[in-house]
């Protein structure tokens, strides 16, 4: 599922994927400010996040995870929250990719990049998008332990 | 009137099932429809509500055609 | 000039390299998570950040740059930086290149990023790292314009 | 003694030259180092000062075989 919302707002665009396989977020990035990004010269900031899916979780080995969503209001409020971002920080783009489905330790599980003129923007506007996706977003973890599987209760903050 | 109710992450476990389609008349709000398909329960604080792909209150209204999800805290990204 | 500092403080590694030619940030992110960081499956957290020369500064059209630097000080004050950011938040592993010579727009300039457990660790030194080298660490740059050069004067805040 | 003096960035354009080897015997301070070097000036505020690598202030000591550095503020990243 690919959503991109071309200007619709003053100035941003934002690029947003859910992606049922895996990725390599640093050749996504390249990918997309190569081929998608319009701005070469205009733009002196990005700032990136990766989330990666570690190998344990609470004092427990975590041998795989499965992510729930939900289609449609995933894609839905991930888009309100750019769209909020994009009122708040004056940027040029942003690419957001998140993983659905099966996911195996070491894997990329969410990318946020944010392009902007200043750096102050590219920051503030990648964190909020991070974190609003984390208390926000309906995605659902399931993992796979060693013994038996839970599901994950809830995401902490990131401040 | 007709709303379909859907279920993710864990209380669709809890649940045993992935949705309900509620015919009932006397629905006027997102807790009616809890109540609707738990057999009278409160809705649980944790338990998040949207309405029609967007959040929305307990107390929000609901009318035919709605797709009314509960769910539990989010644990993405 | 390549300077690594292995484990020196507790817990976290930093490499700090000057360029004096080009490179691609997210190709360098790529090939450090692969061949260097040795914490598969322990971080889940990466945040980068990458300056990027645009074309562009106070409403004049920029060719090109160079940057000069300090041997030995500019690279003695990005360990220190580093250092710091180690005493302050709890990270893995951190990576820090600068250009130095001459740079065309659209080329990157810095590239900093950080591989932690935690998210806000991540976002916290990053930025943390680049307010500081941006304020403390020895480059100057000098711009030619359409015409004749100027030296920038100052670096504006990033917060 | 002797102290080497380095000049970076737009400092180094507007003093004409990139060092100058000191060998004078009074001087105790950085302060006093720009003025062997600037023909009595006081330091200008906005000059950033280093010994040996290290940021340091206008009264820092000084010794045989420093190096000490002034530049203009730093515009790296």
């Amino acid at each position: 599922m690919r959503l991109r919302f071309s200007r619709r707002s003053p100035g941003a665009d934002v690029l947003i994927e859910l992606r049922p396989a895996g990725f390599d977020p640093y050749a996504e990035l390249q990918r997309y400010q190569t081929e998608t990004l319009g701005h070469a010269g205009k733009y002196g900031a990005t700032c990136s996040f990766v989330g990666t899916m570690r190998d344990f979780n609470e004092n427990e080995t975590v041998r795989r995870m499965f992510l729930d969503h939900y289609p449609g209001m995933t894609e839905r409020q991930l888009e309100r929250i750019a769209e909020e971002a994009k009122t708040r920080w004056r940027f040029l783009d942003a690419l957001v990719i998140h993983r659905v489905g099966e996911i195996l330790p070491d894997q990329p599980i969410v990318l946020v990049a944010v392009w902007s003129s200043h750096r102050g923007a590219a920051f503030d506007a990648c964190r909020y998008i991070m974190e609003e996706l984390k208390s926000r977003a309906p995605f659902w973890k399931k993992e796979t332990l060693a013994l038996g599987e839970r599901w994950v209760e809830k995401n902490t903050g990131g401040y | 009137m007709s709303i379909r109710v859907r279920y993710f992450g864990s209380l669709r476990e809890k649940m045993g099932r992935v949705d309900d389609i509620l015919a009932a008349e006397d629905i006027d709000t997102v807790s009616d429809v809890w109540k609707a398909v738990s057999e009278g329960e409160y809705l649980p604080d944790r338990i998040l509500c949207a309405v029609n792909m967007d959040y929305a209150d307990p107390d929000a209204p609901v009318k035919d055609g709605d797709e009314v999800a509960f769910f539990p805290p989010v644990t993405g990204g």
